[in-house]
């Protein structure tokens, strides 16, 4: 993508009286950090970066903003939120204007057609992250890693993020501003991390998860970072009633990363940020991804698709399956 | 499971069809194990997913979920929305391990006497097959 | 104090010798590096930078027991700590972590379960040779090979290991294993100087902390954090993997008709941290909680205890999903002072 | 119960009796309660200005201001507003019923240091509580004292706690009583307005006397202001804070307000200090 | 829940039906160490005086404020005790019961397990019983009125019903006149009484009824509300013609320079009409109206030099600047009687309806043999040549009924005995014709139908058993392609006219109706019930009733029964002159509702709607129930990421601890 264009774009965006910043991407800390970007200003927007590395979900912002009590008589800010965004974290926007947590009119969604992004844990292992800035550059069949003046050319398949090989979706499908042409789509890999759990039987299912969910420490990151999850009081931190006890041990983290699963069931727009986040690399990615793959197949429907559409969860078909009814 | 290594299974039932079609069984003197218990709901739309999930970490060792027939619902659409919600959850309690066994639906009509004890007869067996859920228990950690 | 020499190949059999006790090594499972106890015939693995979750759960666990009873009862049970434990491996931040915690552990009232936890735990360090990218140890009062907190410090040194003891704890866990270990001669103690040294320069990241703590106070109503916090996610993340980081929740868990009354590390990054049952939260939101992070370690704690409450470990810069940085934040700090 | 030197684990207390000062979905209750444990009544020495974390087995804790004075009695009292869960289970609470009581925490109003002192006492709602023991305390020892002006408000009169023993001091005419209400209402016929108000008709001078306050944040804030422009200086007025807590003993950090645990800093803190707190009237 | 819970268990024997399995001292003995219980007891018969006495007397004397009644299902005694508790002061939902009748003693043999599961499902009520809530069972006025939608039969005996029973009613019908479909009938069978004789009577009551106020060529725009409380917003179309100035002396019709040039819609378009119009001679009310699509001056703007019917008209009705009106008003409650539309035969091109005008369709039938309609009664029938006598007939049934092609797999349920009677009125005009019927099945199932059917029979009408796979013109005539089920073989059949007796539909513009009554489609289209057997004339919004063709296919006695009976479910509140609407209505969170509108998609009541309410200075939407409409069943919390909306007494903090107590005796 064009950096130019991107910046003016945003500059322009920016300067408007209706908006109130961007949330964009730019250059993290060090190494291949990238972190998220609220600009304000045409010198904010020269920050911005669009790039193989902005891997993250940037719509979770949209309602993680809290609304504080305002003083009596102070009139809330409405001025739209500018939000950058790839194809699948379009999906989530669509996604949040299906239920209602984001307003048409609040959002200006910048559309940045994504070839597919590096899974940074990849990248790290192979070319390990210096405290110098690094950039990543996208290249005709795979990524140039530019780290502290050295360029080294890496294919495509070699550090594509899971959530990208498996990408349907790389053109965003809502914008008001599309960056660029669209990308050329790609044949969407098969699914080999739920097929690994998939093709084990019961007890090795269980077995498998139960190790991983045996390492979550609740830190609640997957939560934070979902855009789907946005309730003010979500229903696993309640205590009246109780359905996840605080107490962290395998049996209340299986129930926390089940209730999570069920509640993004038909919701989930296969983002990853769940799996990114994780400090404890639990795969939470194919627990999401598999129920993505079931509502699809069983139930022909995929979320963040359509505004219009009924929400999965709260509709139904006559002719739905039920084949596991005795 | 209990001392006598019998499954504990909790079921929810639907006030119209599946309660009603259980109390008909009784109403026949009809025999069937003593493994189910049943929390009755007014319709298997109240049933949250969740709650399956629950009885499991709870102490059940498997969980029914039961209602009217389709079309047949006294709030019209409660059991469609269940069929899906509930079809979802196995799925993926199945991703995640849970033994198929351990839940089940059944749609069971007030005049189906017979057909409720084929339903916890099944249930009972299949739990029982599945063994003892200890693994999930919410129990307390040692000190 | 003594200071021995341990060959590398004699480690397994060293590792043998410590039994009667609990062992917490670090050791890698499911493709994880993590502190465990260490089941017969398992080997820690000690060449790594750290663990991603510090060994705080040792002294300090997730979830602990305080006390149990029966409901409608009014007697409880309190948990028998007595098990012993050698947390082998352990860094040199994290085990000083440790020593910044007892502070408040032991602030008036002494926290029986940590205060006992502590006195049964023996800290066997491992000095780091290759630090890890966000390591900032110097700039915190630490060091590649600080020995506060550690009962015994092992330095790598190629062949050996050079096994120095800091307390008593170490220097009976030293004359246990005594037949295993050699004397050290003054070439060994060079070459530790040299391979701390070298570690020290491998550190690239740092801050100096002087001004931060009374400047904190006058950079209140600062924008930078509103800048810093910005992106923030509420997680947890950066508190439950800080080695300093110690505040939990109490709560009363039942199942059936026990009840056991628990505590669970607790984040001051989550929103119901702080809020009251009225809906009041006096940090509403991701700033107050951000300015508040920071303050408590580098301001508050000074205060109160005269130590920052950070050793440098690096663990919330790396594993922050949005990339908020301490070293930076502080940056920004001291240049808004 | 107490068994050993365990902060953690409370004793066990018996509910003598309980009333309900007010009414409505937030009510107050007042519970008179008893220590089980001998050895523990009799050790048991609280301040004025203490709380102790009490609670119910099975549900939890929560810190309460201990609002009776150590010369009342062998017994501890305690209002509380029905909030949150641990709050409503003790409301559940009728006489002889257990609860569990921990403490006493936290500093205490410096009554030795106010001897000769005119106290005043500034208070709205629930925010009654903590001061009743100092209303008692001097009232006790109302000879070492300068004098005792009592200001308290709430917003009906059925929102007024220890009504009955204002009544009492009211008659007394060495008490200096003064009540007030947010608006009129039906048989009142005392003070209606509020209680930053109030303090200013009263003028109360500063000259050696403390004013203590607690009440709503925002008649906290009017007070401090009106006391202020009367002339007090930070070191004469005294508040108490609350904030979330769990442990009570300075360790769970929930109650950290700036750098201060509330639970063992607090809850009384001088203007002075308070002001270095940035958080305290957050 | 201020108060403390303090239980009473109450532990029936039922004679020997539960104490012969369960060991009810065992259970009473293990319920009394149960937490917050008080009191447990035996007793024989708890649903006695001497039962419900003893509980009464427990909550007067030790304080008790929820009850656990362990006995039958609640499903038979729930009621019972409900009463019990509130005589004795106490809110009729502090009750739980617990089963252990229906689904433990009778089902259980060993005293062991019976008594286990037993001391299970009490604790599980103990536990629930301890949370639940007090609620108050509202009750709200109801409007003394009712609204008829369609003046068809069904309409106009539901709105005659209403009337007669004192009550002010609203008929409201889309077309100038009341008579629906039975107007357009010439003989109703069996009896073969002339439809317009029977029909016609009822039609001037419904119109000089004192109590019915009918609105003709009006439609229904807006309803709101809810049973007892419906607000109602009607279109009056604008007729062009005062309605009171107008005699009905048709001079006007007569002088109309479209007139005799419009189809007429009466004559399934097989006559014609001015654009000012009769709808037919007996329409009621007898008062023109003006078809403004046909209408030279209404649709052109110009009709000569000026319109030819208001310079006839005496009475001066005329009236082109006339517009639509919009009435408003209340009732308590609605019957809708939108009628059916017979099935559109283009729809089953191989007959070859639109191409040869001597294919016709049943209702085109009616009006051909009716002596009101286009040709006097005539049968007479052009080939597409002449216009002739037919001699040779074929009638073609289930056309558009039990036919999955056109998505119709109903039987339409009048074909069989329309299509009889017509062949007996051809019979009876055209003695000689040979007639025909290809039909699959014959089903002649009311009163007097099978002997009808056998009559007909028995006058030379042929009954072939086959369906008719296409229908050829060759050289005059008609050719009916068909198999001879019956003998196997294939038929030619050369006709000069083919009567198809087609099925009913549902209205196309039902939807309407759907949307402004919340009410849903069964899988035939029709209208859904409430329930299929016990609810025939409900739906599931409450206080909206079905008569008639719109809820399914009926002939004239099952339309008029079932007007009937949905006037007397629709007099139940008005007579009462009040509503009850149910506690057990689910409730919102709206501190915690995030607005997706999740419920209120999944509400088959519309009881749920978004509402914005001021959060701490800031405008949110959430959600909000209408306790009116909603029935607590609860399909949306279970849908409620967020748990916030729940239904009471069944709230998930209700249920949860049911659960935990199920799982804990092992």
């Amino acid at each position: 993508m064009d950096l130019e264009k991107l910046r003016e774009t945003a500059a322009e965006v920016v300067a408007r009286e209706d908006v109130k910043y961007l949330i964009g991407w730019k250059n993290g800390s060090y190494g291949y950090r990238v972190a998220p970007a609220f600009i304000e200003d045409a010198e904010g927007a020269a920050e911005l970066i669009f790039s193989p590395l902005c891997i993250s979900n940037l719509s979770t912002y949209l309602t993680l903003v809290e609304k504080l009590p305002l003083p009596r008589g102070q009139e809330p800010d409405t001025r739209k939120i500018a939000l950058m965004v790839k194809g699948c974290d379009s999906r989530a926007v669509t996604q949040l204007l299906v239920e209602k947590g984001i307003e048409r009119d609040g959002v200006v969604v910048i559309g940045c057609p994504c070839p597919g992004m590096i899974d940074y844990d990849l990248l790290a292992e192979k070319y390990p992250e210096t405290e110098g800035l690094s950039e990543v550059k996208w290249t005709d069949d795979g990524f140039l890693v530019i780290r502290d003046g050295e360029e080294t050319n890496v294919t495509r398949d070699e550090l594509l993020a899971e959530k990208c090989r498996l990408c349907r979706y790389p053109n965003p499908l809502i914008s008001d501003i599309m960056l660029g042409e669209p990308v050329e789509t790609w044949e969407p890999a098969e699914d080999k991390g739920v097929e690994e759990v998939d093709k084990k039987d019961v007890n090795g299912r269980w077995a498998y998860w139960e190790e991983q969910f045996s390492n979550c420490i609740r830190c609640y990151s997957c939560r934070n970072v979902c855009p789907l999850c946005y309730c003010q009081d979500c229903i696993l931190d309640r205590l009246n009633p109780t359905w996840v006890n605080r107490a962290v041990n395998f049996s209340e983290n299986t129930a926390f990363n089940i209730a999570r699963a069920f509640h993004l069931a038909g919701r989930c727009i296969e983002c990853g940020e769940c799996e990114r986040v994780c400090p404890a690399n639990i795969p939470l990615g194919r627990l999401n991804r598999k129920m993505a793959r079931e509502v699809r197949d069983k139930y022909g429907f995929e979320p963040g698709l359509d505004p219009e559409a009924e929400p999965f969860q709260a509709s139904y078909k006559p002719d739905d399956p039920e084949d596991f009814i005795l | 499971m209990s001392a006598n290594n019998e499954p504990n299974i909790v079921a929810f039932l639907c006030n119209w069809c599946s309660y009603a079609g259980a109390d008909l069984a009784g109403t026949s003197r009809v025999h069937y194990p003593s493994n189910v218990q049943v929390i009755r709901v007014m319709c298997t739309g109240r049933v949250n997913p969740l709650y399956v999930m629950n009885a499991l970490q709870q102490g059940a060792d498997g969980v029914l979920v039961s209602g009217c027939h389709p079309g047949d619902c006294h709030y019209m659409e409660g059991n469609y929305y269940a069929r899906r919600r509930l079809g979802m959850l196995k799925d993926l309690m199945e991703f995640v391990g849970v033994d198929p066994r351990r839940f089940h639906m059944s749609w069971v009509s007030a005049s189906e006497g017979h057909k409720w004890k084929e339903v916890v007869e099944k249930t009972v067996e299949d739990a029982r097959e599945a063994g003892s859920f200890e693994g999930f228990r919410r129990r307390q950690i040692d000190w | 104090m003594s200071a021995m020499l341990l060959n590398k190949e004699k480690w397994p059999d060293f590792v043998g010798k410590l039994t009667g006790k609990q062992l917490w090594a670090p050791q890698i499972k499911d493709e994880q590096l993590r502190f465990a106890p260490v089941a017969e015939g398992e080997e820690p693995a000690l060449d790594y930078k750290n663990t991603r979750v510090p060994p705080k759960n040792v002294v300090f666990p997730q979830t602990e027991t305080l006390f149990r009873f029966q409901v409608d009862g009014e007697e409880v049970d309190e948990p028998k700590l007595d098990e012993e434990v050698v947390l082998l491996g352990v860094r040199p931040c994290d085990a000083r972590s440790m020593v910044i915690v007892d502070k408040l552990f032991s602030w008036d009232y002494d926290d029986p379960y940590y205060a006992r936890r502590r006195e049964l735990v023996t800290m066997v360090g491992l000095a780091c040779s290759e630090p890890g990218l966000n390591c900032f140890c110097p700039s915190v009062g630490g060091g590649p090979a600080s020995t506060e907190g550690l009962d015994l410090l092992m330095v790598d040194l190629g062949e050996n290991y050079l096994l120095e003891a800091i307390t008593e704890k170490g220097e009976a866990l030293i004359n246990e294993t005594k037949e295993l270990l050699e004397e050290t001669r003054d070439a060994n103690l060079e070459q530790k100087e040299k391979v701390i040294n070298e570690a020290a320069q491998k550190i690239k990241r740092s801050i100096d902390p002087e001004g931060i703590p009374v400047g904190l106070p006058g950079l209140w109503e600062d924008s930078l954090w509103q800048r810093v916090s910005a992106s923030c996610l509420g997680c947890g993340t950066c508190t439950f993997l800080c080695p300093t980081c110690h505040c939990f929740d109490i709560q009363d868990e039942t199942e059936g008709f026990e009840s056991r009354r628990c505590r669970t590390w607790d984040s001051c990054m989550f929103e119901e941290y702080t809020l009251h049952t009225s809906g009041h939260n006096p940090r509403p939101s991701r700033l107050e909680r951000t300015r508040n992070r920071i303050n408590h370690k580098y301001n508050y704690y000074v205060d109160k205890f005269d130590v920052i409450a950070c050793v440098g470990c690096g663990r919330c810069i790396n594993l922050c999903p949005v990339n908020i940085d301490i070293v930076e934040i502080l940056k920004q700090v001291k240049e808004a002072l | 119960m107490k068994t050993n030197e365990n902060p953690y684990i409370p004793y066990n207390a018996t509910v003598e009796d309980t009333w309900f000062e007010t009414g409505g979905e937030r009510a107050i209750k007042t519970f008179k309660v008893v220590l089980e444990d001998d050895e523990a009544r009799q050790n048991w020495n609280h301040r004025p200005g203490q709380c102790a974390m009490i609670g119910v087995l099975g549900v939890g804790e929560s810190m309460i201001s201990i609002s009776c004075s150590p010369t009342e009695g062998d017994f501890l009292r305690f209002s509380v507003m029905r909030m949150g869960k641990v709050t409503q289970a003790l409301h559940q609470l009728e006489a002889g019923d257990k609860m569990t009581v921990r403490g006493p925490y936290g500093n205490s109003f410096p009554l030795e240091e106010w001897k000769g002192k005119q106290i005043l006492t500034i208070g709205g709602g629930i925010g009654q509580a903590p001061m009743r023991p100092i209303v008692e305390y001097v009232k006790a020892n109302y000879d070492q004292y300068g004098g005792l002006t009592m200001i308290y408000g709430a917003r009906t009169s059925g929102d007024l706690c220890f009504k009955n023993e204002f009544e009492e001091m009211r008659k007394n005419e060495e008490l200096s009583c003064h009540l007030t209400i947010d608006v009129e209402e039906e048989g009142w016929d005392l003070n209606v307005g509020f209680v930053p108000s109030m303090l200013m008709d009263l003028n109360p001078s500063p000259e050696n006397t403390i004013a203590i306050t607690c009440g709503p944040p925002i008649m906290i804030r009017f007070v401090l202001e009106n006391l202020k422009k009367l002339g007090f200086e930070d070191d004469q007025i005294y508040t108490t804070l609350e904030n979330r807590m769990k442990c009570g003993i300075g360790k769970c950090g929930r109650c950290n307000a700036g750098g201060m645990y509330v639970c063992k800093d607090g809850p009384v803190f001088d203007y002075a200090t308070l002001k270095a707190i940035p958080e305290a009237f957050a | 829940m201020t108060d403390k819970p303090k239980v009473g268990v109450y532990i029936c024997h039922c004679g020997i039906n539960i104490s012969s399995t369960v060991d009810v001292e065992a259970v009473e003995e293990f319920a009394l160490k149960l937490p917050s219980v008080k009191v447990a007891r035996t007793y024989s018969y708890m649903c006695s005086d001497p039962g419900q006495a003893l509980i009464k007397e427990d909550i007067k004397e030790q304080g008790l404020n929820r009850i656990v009644v362990a006995s039958c299902s609640p499903r038979m005694h729930e009621p019972t005790f409900r009463k019990a508790i509130q005589e004795a002061g106490l809110n009729p939902y502090f009750l739980e019961m617990a089963n252990i009748r229906e689904q433990c003693s009778w089902v259980h043999e060993e005293t062991e397990e019976a008594t286990a599961k037993a001391k299970k499902l009490i604790t599980a009520s103990v536990a629930k019983v301890r949370l639940l809530e007090a609620l108050e069972a509202k009750e709200v006025d109801a409007e003394p009125a009712a609204l008829v939608i369609g003046a068809g039969i069904a309409g106009i005996q539901a709105a005659l019903d209403i009337a007669d029973a004192g009550f002010k009613t609203y008929l409201v019908e889309k077309t100038p006149s009341v008579g629906g479909r039975m107007a357009q009938l010439d003989k109703t069978f069996p009896t073969l009484d002339c439809s317009a004789c029977i029909l016609t009577p009822k039609m001037v009551d419904c119109a000089s009824h004192p109590n019915i106020e009918l609105l003709s060529y009006s439609e229904v725009e807006e309803i709101g509300g809810y049973i007892g409380n419906f607000d109602v917003k009607v279109r009056k179309k604008a007729r062009y013609v005062d309605f009171d100035k107008c005699t009905g002396c048709g001079e006007c019709a007569a002088e109309c320079r479209v007139a005799n040039r419009i189809p007429n819609e009466f004559d399934q378009g097989m006559g014609k009409r001015s654009a000012i119009y009769l709808p037919f001679p007996q329409a009621v009310p007898a008062k023109y109206t003006i078809d403004p699509e046909n209408c030279l001056y209404l649709s052109k703007g110009k009709c000569g030099k000026s319109p030819k019917c208001q310079d006839v008209c005496g009475a001066e009705a005329i009236n082109f600047e006339q517009e639509d009106e919009i009435v408003e008003f209340k009732v308590g409650a609605i019957i809708v009687a939108t009628g059916f539309d017979p099935f559109d035969a283009s729809r089953k091109p191989e007959y070859g309806y639109d191409d040869y005008p001597n294919v016709i369709t049943g209702m085109e039938m009616e009006r051909l043999v009716s002596a009101s309609g286009p040709t006097g009664g005539k049968v007479m029938i052009s080939n597409g040549e002449e216009e002739i006598e037919p001699k040779e007939i074929a009638f073609i049934k289930c056309v558009g009924s039990r036919d999955e092609s056109v998505g119709n797999e109903y039987c339409s349920r009048v074909c069989c005995m329309y299509t009889a009677k017509q062949a007996h009125l051809i019979r009876d005009k055209l003695p000689d014709a040979n007639i025909r019927i290809y039909y699959m099945d014959v089903r002649a199932f009311g009163k007097g139908y099978e002997e009808f059917y056998d009559r007909v029979r028995r006058e030379n009408v042929r009954y072939i058993r086959g369906n008719p796979s296409e229908i050829f013109k060759r050289g005059n005539k008609l050719v009916v392609k068909a198999e001879n089920t019956l003998t196997s073989t294939p038929v030619e059949d050369e006709v000069d006219m083919v009567v198809l007796g087609v099925g009913l539909e549902p209205r196309a513009e039902m939807r309407k109706v759907m949307d402004l009554l919340r009410l849903s489609q069964s899988p035939d289209k029709f209208f859904l019930e409430a329930h299929p057997k016990l609810r025939p004339v409900d739906t599931a919004t409450d206080g909206v009733f079905l008569a008639g063709c719109c809820q399914g296919p009926k002939d004239i006695p099952d339309t008029v029964a079932q007007a009937k009976g949905a006037a007397s479910s629709a007099l139940i509140p008005l007579a009462r002159g009040k509503v009850t609407i149910d506690a057990q209505v689910a409730e919102v969170n709206e501190a915690t509702c995030r607005g997706c509108g999740f419920c209120v998609e999944i509400c088959p009541y519309t009881a749920i709607e978004m509402t914005t309410v001021n959060r701490f200075g800031h405008e949110v939407e959430v959600a909000r129930v209408n306790e009116a409409l909603c029935k607590g069943c609860g399909s949306c919390s279970a849908a409620c990421l967020s748990d916030s909306i729940q239904p009471k007494s069944f709230r998930d903090r209700q249920i949860l601890p049911q659960i935990a107590a199920l799982g804990v005796l092992k």
